[in-house]
């Protein structure tokens, strides 16, 4: 049996029938054959009998040049892989994901395509749950040498950590020459129905406009009439597998495509004259989820030897009671704590109840509606790039839009 | 020569209950008026290549519009990944294939069949073999099942608009099992006992869902030009007239052939001849011009006579492209002048200049589709030419078929790695070898032991398809007499009386508070007439004093007073009463009390 | 000085002006005196002279007896204070805010009050932050006993961990003779705009309704025209200020009170003929919030000892590789790893990435779309109410709506 | 005797800029379309009594809808707890208090003062006192200034529906000094001169906001009766009236009061009478009975005569009283017959039987409100018999002032505890005496020095409070003599020519690209012009050629084409440019082109 290389045209007999198949792929003990009619049949070893290997089929996996640049339109955009959904294609024999790497077959399925010169670096495609601040470095940097040479970048990423790495890049470039878009899918692009496409169409003329930001551009609706362009320090997936699983939270979206035309708020920062980076990132921060079942053992444990520690507190910014001397130690030392809520929309406003007036007094610091995950992610910039003495007044200054100045009225339901 | 007719059947029969990957009913009530816009790519297939059906869809370039109802959810919508499979429909699939003589795989492992034409919001159909390499028996021999498969119905098209259609999702997910037979059916009679074979085990085990298209056909249909798929064959008398359409235009396309080899269809070019319709007497035309669309005319090369004779119906061939881009038809020159078309068929001819042999045609239709239709006709009259048959096909009412697309290659299907490959065990097999589908009579049998009622009234309700019904009314009422009633009886004359049919689902909360009020039949069947027929609401007729009955002493009382009017008897007291009262009453209770009043 | 009391009337010179006031407190070596004009004014008890204690007026704080019953009309619903904005009064002089100890006040601005006739327990009162689940043991117990005599039960509760006390007395009652209704409110009762009118309004008619359910009654909206009922597993405080705070996730409320009526979905669970109460808890149970920032020693330092973790993981339930030996760690001694999804909205799918697989293959067990913080409170309870051997199975199966059957298509924004 | 005439002020200003607690601006361009609705409960005041201006808003029972506007967010809607205080307001009202003589408080602490007629969606009005214990000179002697407080404006009513107010959040939370001065004033014209005194501070230090209503005036009269808050007089004229109007009004009603003691108010009892008047010619009634109204009458005990004469205006009082419960007013025997009441009027009589010395009265109304106008309508009658008058009145245009609820109590006020208390420390105080309100004279020299415009233009855009404008004109053109010739010159014609005012709002985004694009005078005034009164979007207008200058060659050639038409000159040679084409061009240049050409 073992003898058999998969892409071999098999015979078999099983269950009194003779049957004939391309072998796919053997695994626990199960025979993976691909029938004349298309469909897979799984057959457990040991139950075929009478296997003729008539002729091996040269496997149709993809091999592909590994492309640097696709020449097109004069709208120069530099295109970069992490991986993700969105950066792989589909082995149609054993459903298998693989990473994308030419990009040119997405001319049959990026209506826009042509209008873009792509300036290519595909990096070793990660899966985004795997990524580190270390990872969130090199794309930096890899953005920052492409958008020398590019008028803006996107970045195709999984969207699992997507909103993570766009808060990081937010922070670490203190300034940018043009847009940094971030492009998911939450449907593989071997669907007809998967919603890369158009967010690539759309993330290639967000790409493309006038302003300087670091974002991500993913379906607005349910429908696939438009693409939303979502600031980086305030976007986060909200939903596990919707198409608009990536939301505002507590305000618009700042980009919208639709209908073929960019439309940016006012709101939108100017590009600048040059990008400048700043990668440093101190990882010793903790994000800790308040909750009625965490004691004073767990929340130390979890804070021992951080510099920050972010807490989503309940409400408008309170931890209960018990937690008061764990954290009394942690600013007596000189590290920090701050506060967010763990509701996620509205803000923390520790002057309301005494809760919250108390941890004021122990040092904590508000970050009134600063995001629990850009809060953990600013801090670990904050501390990195800024002297300490400057940390509380950083982390409370408005450095990219990580502060709502307004949340306005909308209805919920 | 044409070879020898072979015909497959391909039977899919929708499964009731709750659809396939989701929990949602397979039955809607209503739309929640929500709808999503998409669009779908055709993607590569695993060879890297496009599928010819595909390729034909993205042509067309559609999007889609689909009508959310409550019997979705995300599923549906193509917005989370399957939940699992349905339990019941995979032991039933497995139960069908045990019936059908059919081996069962040991593991099920579900594929994506790509299908692009928006009546999948995915863009593919999840599907699974089941069983394979079974047989029925018929009259005339054996007829193989080459499979037994579990897959996904698509959505329901409500209607096709200008370049958008509009499908509702509430038939996605419902649970469809597809059954193959070999090519082993040798004529249309054959198919349709074919068809009824399959189809009586189906409706016996009472799994189809209650509904007009619950089982629909396609047919496969060879005679040496390759296959021919008629998809959609609603009823088994179009099976044959299918059939037999298919057989005849086939036959002619192959003696017509040789004459049309080597023709240069490249001179079939349409060019804009609506400035000559300015005032035509067509109706069709000038009310199509008035709505913005133009007219357009070419030579049809040596198809002069070859269009509509009595032998030749290459018009049709044309006509089917036409219609597949939202025109109406074509009109050619062996049936012009005609159609209000007159005096400009000279013109025409002076125009489009049709040399010997050379048919012509005018069609309505806009700038943005001539072109795709031209591309369309000629590569169908290329493949007419070399007799390149194998196409998809739709059947009319009429049993004459019409093209639809090409055949869909193997290149639309790889694995749906969404859904773990599921292990056919023991427990399952057992499962299923219990709940195979019974013969008639075993079921008849069955009925009669269960629930006590006749043979004659157990056969009815095992063909008629309402064993299901039987079942949960029983459980309701605790009365099994009274349910037959009700489904032999009660619910046809109701059904009458309102003009219209009456769903189980409709029925069911009468029927449970029935059982927990343990109603008779009187009341029941009062409180039925009241709530379909009166249209009182269940809160209002539970308060009604309409389903009070008389009893005891009331009832004595009515009867006496009754007595002061008119002597009453054993004979008169029921009439006697329901005359004076619409409440319900035990007439065997009335007739009781007459007799000890009456002494 | 600091011979005055609180509550006298002082004249006193400040900033070369005579003026007259109360005392209300002293503080930081302020004076907080109340003029006579309204307004109060902090004065530095240095910068006044020439003090003159006039008069001592009656302390205007609030003295009532503690209510037993409130006696109104037939409908019997128990009214439990454990706390929380809703069940306090202000002290109009200083601000602070005090326990309820007599809800006959409400008379006045409760305008269905008369309909009922309260059976009146306010136990101590906690900031909710500071419940733990020993309190939700006493909120049970007293429950359990104001069923057997009341229709139903209104509990007021602070909003801040509103909804973990709804999961563990949803969890905690296998059955139930009545509705359990907590209710809270965002803005605190002094304010004529306090929505704690309408909620208390509402949760009495959901909690003299006919079914067996424990849930939150909050508005439904910004308005004052609708209060809703969420399902107590499936509620989550989404917003730290508005009175739509409470949202039930991914499915509609199972109740709603407009123009004085009560609607409930079909979907509501019936009531029982009693009230079955299984109190005990687990409560070595980890919450974890993976983010690309925590490390393998962050996560076993939060997961030592527990008898149960539940991750909110990335996207359908994911996390970083870094994780696998950490997480083999745990299930290898028999304690247990449960997947929830950070996004909230939608479930974990574990069998769509290779990350998941692996993960399942390493024992995690995959939660669907029940709510992270609502399975750490069911682990809690299963742990302690079922066999070890049931543990993976009881956390699948939907005990108390836990799991929604079907997610709808509805338009996030 | 009625005693002294004794009058205070509190002037209420806006600051314009950003709201008080918020970062939205205090100004709105539009409605966003979304509503919302509420209601408000009286709460018990500190002492656990009801403050009398709370009970009376609750028997009128509305509801309130507030209409969200862009320049609102959630604290508007009372749904997020106050961002803190607006440090600019703040320092300008510290500044305000230095420059009336106040004392400053040391520490600031908001109060929440209790209104629930809606105007505050919270339910209270969030107020500080900032300075306390100040004057300021006037002709007659100082005027003390008992307090100044920093508090933010309440919603602007849209309209009174029934049952409903309806409200725009676009005011609410603007920032609004309150000035209160001591019951110094002595007379209507120390009133006004007092009033001008403190606006013409604000108004030269250009902190008010821009729009009409941006200062308005509260009136406390009194003359032994108790005091009376005479609410929101907008003009300064309106003062005097206001005044004599209420002098009158209180001396006659001190006259009228022993006549009325010991009166039976009981009496006053509402009975329909709608019967009357089904055939009335009074079109009013009837149009009113026609929308479903009722008409009520009801004798006016010992009121006969002091309803209208020439002395005594009772009639008003209670009309004032029907008006609050959205009736019209009423009809009464001093007037009837009368409106085309007059066949009614026996049969009335007859009706209602007034006694001797009584009179009677009519009203449009409702079941559901008459019994409260009745009772407002008796306890009214109550307090103006015991000359106990204090309460709250609105003005109308012409001066006469009407009953609109009770005065508010201390009762209302308590701590806004999510406001952490300010310290008014010395960098604030350094800061605001810094910002101190000049005079005139101070700022006119200050603005020739800063902007080198002239004295009489420095004069004209002080005193039009436009020195706001200029700066930040200036800074965006970075040309002051510009930025002064569009505020004298340019924005009043543009205004002229548009038949409309043109805010700063609206100028910006063009000054902000005329000074990116260094645009000179004819270029804006060209750009302005296609703007403002073409309507060309900026975006079009950017792209524009016609804001490209001619100048250089191509000025050079159009000179040498216009001279072989007709000789140019100096003189000549700028309007027939102009006659030529719409573009800019520098006249300056065209001359010296001209002489270079001409030689």
């Amino acid at each position: 049996m073992n003898k058999i290389t998969t892409g071999t045209l098999l015979e078999f007999t099983y269950k009194d029938t003779r049957l004939k198949g391309v072998l796919v792929s053997i695994s626990e003990g199960n025979l993976n054959i691909k029938l004349q009619n298309g469909y897979n049949l799984l057959v457990p070893e040991k139950s075929i009998s009478e296997i003729k290997a008539t002729e091996s089929v040269t496997k149709n996996s993809i091999t592909e040049e590994k492309a640097l640049a696709l020449e097109g339109g004069p709208k120069r955009v530099a295109f970069i892989g992490t991986g993700g959904t969105i950066a792989s294609r589909v082995d149609y024999i054993t459903g298998a994901v693989k990473p994308v790497l030419n990009p040119s077959f997405l001319k049959e399925s990026v209506s826009n395509l042509s209008k873009f010169t792509l300036d290519i670096n595909l990096l070793e495609a990660v899966l985004s749950e795997n990524i580190t601040p270390e990872d969130w470095k090199l794309f930096a940097r890899t953005t920052r040498d492409k958008l020398a040479r590019n008028h803006g970048a996107v970045i195709l990423h999984g969207t699992d950590t997507m909103s993570y790495t766009a808060s990081a890049l937010s922070f670490m470039f203190e300034s940018l020459s043009g847009p940094v878009v971030l492009i998911g899918s939450q449907r593989s692009s071997d669907r007809p129905s998967s919603d890369a496409f158009l967010n690539l169409e759309a993330g290639l003329e967000f790409a493309s406009s006038n302003f300087g930001e670091v974002g991500i551009a993913m379906h607005g609706n349910s429908s696939d009439n438009s693409v939303v362009f979502h600031r980086g320090v305030r976007a986060r997936k909200m939903h596990s597998s919707r198409r608009d699983a990536f939301w505002s939270m507590g305000c618009e979206p700042i980009g919208k495509y639709e209908n073929g035309k960019v439309a940016l708020s006012t709101d939108a920062r100017a590009q600048s004259d040059e990008t400048v980076l700043s990668e440093k990132l101190e990882t010793s921060v903790a994000l800790v989820y308040f909750h009625p079942g965490l004691n004073a053992e767990d929340f130390a444990a979890m804070t021992a030897g951080k510099r920050a520690t972010v807490i989503m507190g309940t409400g408008l910014g309170h931890t209960g009671s018990r937690l008061y001397p764990a954290i009394k130690e942690i600013t007596g030392r000189g590290d920090h704590v701050l506060m967010t809520t763990q509701c996620l929309f509205g803000g923390v406003n520790m002057n309301v109840y005494s809760t919250g007036r108390e941890l004021l007094g122990i040092g904590v610091i508000p970050l009134s509606n600063m995001l629990p995950e850009v809060a953990m992610i600013k801090a670990m910039h904050v501390l990195a790039n800024y002297p300490e003495e400057d940390f509380r007044k950083t982390m409370l200054t408005n450095l990219r839009g990580e502060f709502l100045d307004r949340e306005f009225l909308w209805e919920v339901h | 020569m044409p070879k020898k007719v072979m015909v497959g059947l391909e039977i899919h029969i929708q499964l009731g209950g709750r659809k396939l990957f989701c929990n949602c009913s397979t039955e809607s009530s209503s739309e929640t008026g929500n709808t999503i816009d998409r669009k779908l790519i055709a993607t590569t297939g695993e060879s890297g290549k496009y599928d010819p059906a595909a390729v034909y869809e993205k042509s067309r370039a559609r999007s889609f519009r689909y009508s959310v109802t409550d019997n979705s959810c995300l599923l549906e919508a193509d917005e989370e990944p399957p939940h699992g499979i349905n339990q019941n429909a995979l032991r039933k699939a497995v139960s069908m294939s045990l019936a059908l003589n059919c081996k069962v795989v040991d593991r099920v492992a579900y594929m994506r069949k790509i299908v692009i034409d928006g009546s999948n919001t995915s863009g593919f159909q999840r599907t699974a073999i089941i069983g394979f390499n079974g047989y029925v028996e018929t009259s005339k021999g054996k007829v193989g099942i080459s499979s037994i498969c579990l897959e996904e119905d698509s959505c329901r098209k409500i209607e096709e608009l200008d370049g958008m259609v509009l499908y509702s999702l509430d038939r996605l997910g419902v649970p469809l099992m597809e059954i193959a037979t070999d090519p082993d059916i040798v004529d249309g009679e054959h198919a349709v006992e074919t068809a009824e074979i399959i189809g009586k085990k189906l409706l016996l085990a009472g799994w189809a869902r209650k509904a007009p298209d619950a089982i629909r056909q396609d047919v496969n249909f060879s005679m040496g030009f390759g296959r021919v798929e008629i998809k959609g064959v609603p009823k088994l008398s179009t099976i044959k007239s299918a059939i037999s359409y298919e057989k005849e235009r086939q036959t002619w396309l192959g003696e017509l052939s040789p004459a049309l080899k080597g023709t240069d269809w490249g001179r079939l070019k349409f060019q804009d001849v609506t400035k000559l319709f300015v005032n035509t007497r067509s109706n069709v035309i000038a009310q199509n011009m008035k709505s913005g669309f133009k007219v357009y005319g070419t030579v049809l090369p040596g198809l002069a006579g070859c269009l509509k004779s009595d032998k030749y119906r290459m018009g049709r061939e044309l006509a089917d492209v036409a219609k597949l881009f939202g025109s109406g038809g074509i009109m050619h020159s062996d049936e012009l002048p005609g159609y209000g078309v007159e005096g400009e068929v000279p013109k025409l001819i002076e125009l489009l200049k049709p040399g010997n042999g050379d048919g012509f045609t005018i069609i309505v239709s806009t700038p943005k589709v001539i072109g795709l239709i031209e591309d369309s006709m000629k590569s169908r009259l290329r493949k007419l030419e070399s007799l390149d048959l194998p196409e998809t096909r739709v059947v009319s009412d009429d049993g004459s078929t019409h093209f639809l697309r090409p055949l869909p290659g193997g290149e639309r299907m790889y694995p749906e790695t969404d859904i773990p490959s599921i292990v056919v065990d023991n427990s399952l097999l057992e499962a299923a070898r219990k709940d195979m589908p019974k013969t008639e009579e075993e079921l008849v049998r069955g009925i009669i032991s269960a629930y006590g009622i006749s043979r004659q009234d157990a056969t009815v309700i095992i063909t008629s398809g309402k064993v299901e019904s039987l079942r949960r009314y029983d459980e309701m009422l605790q009365n099994s007499r009274l349910a037959a009633r009700l489904i032999l009886q009660a619910i046809p004359e109701l059904e009458k009386k309102a003009g219209q049919s009456i769903s189980d689902q409709e029925i069911y909360p009468l029927l449970e508070e029935a059982g927990r009020r343990k109603w008779d039949r009187q009341i029941l069947e009062k409180a039925m007439d009241l709530h379909f027929i009166e249209k009182m609401s269940m809160g209002d007729l539970l308060k009604s004093s309409h389903l009070k009955p008389i009893e005891g002493e009331e009832l004595k009382r009515m009867i006496m007073e009754l007595n002061k009017e008119e002597a009453v008897s054993q004979k008169n007291i029921v009439p006697m009463i329901r005359s004076r009262t619409s409440r319900p009453f035990n007439p065997t209770e009335a007739i009781a009390l007459v007799k000890a009043i009456t002494g």
